[in-house]
Formats: structure tokens, C-alpha cells, sequence
């Protein structure tokens, strides 16, 4: 019944440009309570230090395809927080 | 490889297009321009979500495809560029230049809307920002890893 | 000088209107087909009313420059041709690659609709035709006088 | 009251492609009686050898510029006849 109990998952996050600045990182692994899905893991990294910089929905990809934050996560998916695109 | 970290070429675009069926290429060259905001802009940085920008750009080139009888090509540059240095490019032949026209413009609109490409623009009075956020860039070392 | 006599080359046209606060510069090349109607062509001739056909050219690029905030640069090849070989060229570079594709696709429109050039298609088969009135040409000579 | 007293105009005719082929020639001066259109210089071209191969309205330019069959004549003109454009 504790929280220690909870089947964890863990997803690698890949920061690109400035939200790469704000967090001062490019990559870590980030270790939620299972069911989770982006949103929970943007939650978690707005708890960051510099991470309230990071807006509450920003456009991530998930295994190199966008999704909506709502999707769920799985163990060993690479999320990537992604910046305002642009390019060309 | 449509990420490139040295100069882009046109005429390699083309040649990988046309054809003896192909009467008509479009194609379309983005350079880096002097300003941005009213501000001078002295060069900027193109960084990558690299495997994930390698299939937004092959997906691009498949739907242009299919969707019209043509061939398409294109490239984006990442890295440090001067201004006026190609940034992006992109070659369409079809029998049509209707289509080769709608192919080449398709690419392009898709190439800034889905690609996951970054810039900060390094402006003549010092300062750096990051396009599209607004935020400015602390970090001045080459965020690329080249 | 907007009719060449020697091999076109795009490079040069964009060239003429890239500038550091032109960002986008579309631009269209028309390559001589490899067949038409059905039959094989093996090349073809073009030739002009030349003194017009310069004044036509002039007038599509002024008005090009003048409808959109754009600069236009176009070529037409006239003489004999092998397939694959460029017949028309055209560059048009705008601070907005809208206006670049607009700008770009109005020239060569144009240079179809007004410019008073004419071509004689050679099929495999031995055929000579003019394109356009579908007349059989009898006259084997370098109509072009060059 | 003859047709000799009546005044005369003297156009240069240029002919293009399919055109020149019809006439076998790419140029010619043409007199025509005063006052005389476009579509005057058209019929009498059209009455030469070959000539009926020629559209009774073909595209025309006069010094350098398209314009309808309807158009005056004056001497000295350089009158274009022009086959369908196949330019690009």
C-alpha cells in the first residue's frame, strides 16, 4: 500500500534548444509511477530545477513520431520535449 | 541523408530528380537572411532531433510522391551558417509543372511545419536567441556536438 | 540578353537576384522531354522573333517585380537541343518564399502565353513537326540562321 | 479615279516557323492602298502561293507588340506573323 510498492516505468527524455537551456541538460531517464503517460512525465520536469520555463503542454515525440500528451507511456520509450520547430 | 553538415547544392538535388520524362523542376532555396525582428542577424545555428527530423523529411519526400507524379528531393543544413548560405533546398520534376510546383511547395510548408529543427540567431549587437521560443541562448558553445 | 545560344545554367540566374535580405528564392527549369503525343523525341529546335521575344521577357520580369516584392531573373534557350537539355529557366528570390513561388510561377506562364518562340520537335521515326500547329516541317535547315 | 492614283502604304512582313515554311520565305514588303488594317495584309498574304495555308487570323505583333487584326497600318510598320507560341 505504500508508494514503494508501485510498478515503476522508466523513459529516457531527450531537451532539445532552449528547454535543453532551461533544464541545462540534453538527456536523463525519468522513473514514474505506472500508468503514465506525457503529461505526467512533463509534470515531472516542470518540477525541475529551470523546468517551470518548460510550458504545462509542449510538443513532444514519442519514438520519433509527435503525439498528443495524453498518450500513455511505456518502459524504455524515448520521449523528446521538443521547442517551436524552425526549420527552413 | 537529408541532414547535412556541409553546403548544400541545388544542381545535386536536381540531378537526383530529373529525368528524360520530367519536363518541368521546381525548386526552392532558403538562405539565411541578414535580419530577423529588426534586428541584424550575423550568422545562426541549425540543430536536430537527428533520427527523428531523417524519417519527418523521408515521410515528406513519400507523401509528395505519392500524392503527385513527380520525384522530390531535398536537404536541410545544420550547423553554423553565414548569412546568405543555402539553409534548406528542395528539387520536384514531374512531366507537369503544375505538380512539380504543388510537389516542391508541399515539401517545403511540411519541412518547416514538422520537422524537428531548431535555430538561434546570433544578432550583430552580441545577443542570441532562440527562433520561435524567443528565449535567449546562454549556452554559446556549439549545441550540435560537431 | 534573355534568349541564349549556349547551355543554360540556373546558378547564374539565381545569382542575379539572391540578396541577404531575400530569403526564399524559388525557381523553375523546363528541360527538353523525351517524347510527345506518344512518339519519341530525340531533340528538338527552338527559334524566336527575337527582338520581341527580348521585349516580352523584359516586360514579365517588370511586371513579376512589380506585383510582388521580388526579384525575377529568366533565360530561353533558342538553337537545337538534345532531351534533358534546359530549354527555360527561371529564379525569383523575395523576402517571402510565397511571393518567390508566386512570382516565379507568373514568369513562366507568361513566357508561354507572350513570348513569340517556336519549336520543331525530330521523333525517332525521321518526323519533323512544329509544335503547336501541328504543321510537318519541310524545311531540314537551321531555321535559327546560326 | 484609277486604283494607280490611290495612295499606298509599304509594311515589312516577317514570317515565323510553320508560317515561313507555307510562304517558303521569312520576310517580304508588302504595298497595300491606303487606308489598310492588319487583316488587309493578312488577305493578300493568304492569296500568295502557299499562302491559303495561313489561319484567316493569325496571332499578329506590330513593332514588337501583339495586336487584333483590326489594328491600322502605317508605312514603315513591321507587321509579325506570329503561329501558335510554343516558347517554355
Amino acid at each position: 500500500m505504500t508508494t514503494t510498492e508501485r510498478a515503476t516505468l522508466t523513459v529516457r527524455i531527450l531537451l532539445f534548444g532552449s528547454y535543453a537551456e532551461f533544464l541545462g541538460r540534453e538527456a536523463l531517464e525519468l522513473a514514474l509511477p505506472e500508468p503514465a503517460t506525457i503529461g505526467d512525465a512533463v509534470a515531472r520536469l516542470r518540477s525541475f530545477p529551470g523546468g517551470n520555463r518548460l510550458p504545462a503542454r509542449p510538443l513532444c515525440a514519442l519514438n520519433l513520431s509527435q503525439v498528443p500528451a495524453e498518450a500513455p507511456l511505456s518502459s524504455g520509450d524515448e520521449l523528446a520535449i521538443l521547442p517551436p520547430l524552425a526549420g527552413g | 541523408m537529408f541532414l547535412r553538415f556541409t553546403p548544400l547544392e541545388l544542381g545535386e538535388l536536381i540531378a537526383q530528380v530529373e529525368s528524360p520524362a520530367r519536363g518541368g523542376v521546381a525548386s526552392f532555396l532558403g538562405l539565411v537572411r541578414n535580419h530577423h525582428g529588426g534586428r541584424q542577424v550575423v550568422r545562426l545555428e541549425y540543430s536536430a532531433y537527428e533520427p527523428m527530423a531523417e524519417a519527418e523529411c523521408a515521410r515528406i519526400v513519400a507523401e509528395a510522391e505519392e500524392r503527385w507524379d513527380c520525384g522530390v528531393a531535398l536537404a536541410h543544413r545544420i550547423g553554423m551558417l553565414d548569412v546568405g548560405e543555402v539553409a534548406v533546398a528542395v528539387a520536384a520534376a514531374s512531366p507537369h509543372r503544375e505538380e512539380a510546383f504543388a510537389a516542391c511547395r508541399y515539401a517545403i510548408e511540411e519541412i518547416k511545419r514538422r520537422v524537428p529543427i531548431w535555430k538561434r540567431e546570433f544578432f550583430v549587437d552580441g545577443g542570441v536567441e532562440w527562433v520561435g521560443s524567443g528565449a535567449r541562448s546562454e549556452l554559446l558553445r556549439d549545441t550540435t556536438g560537431r
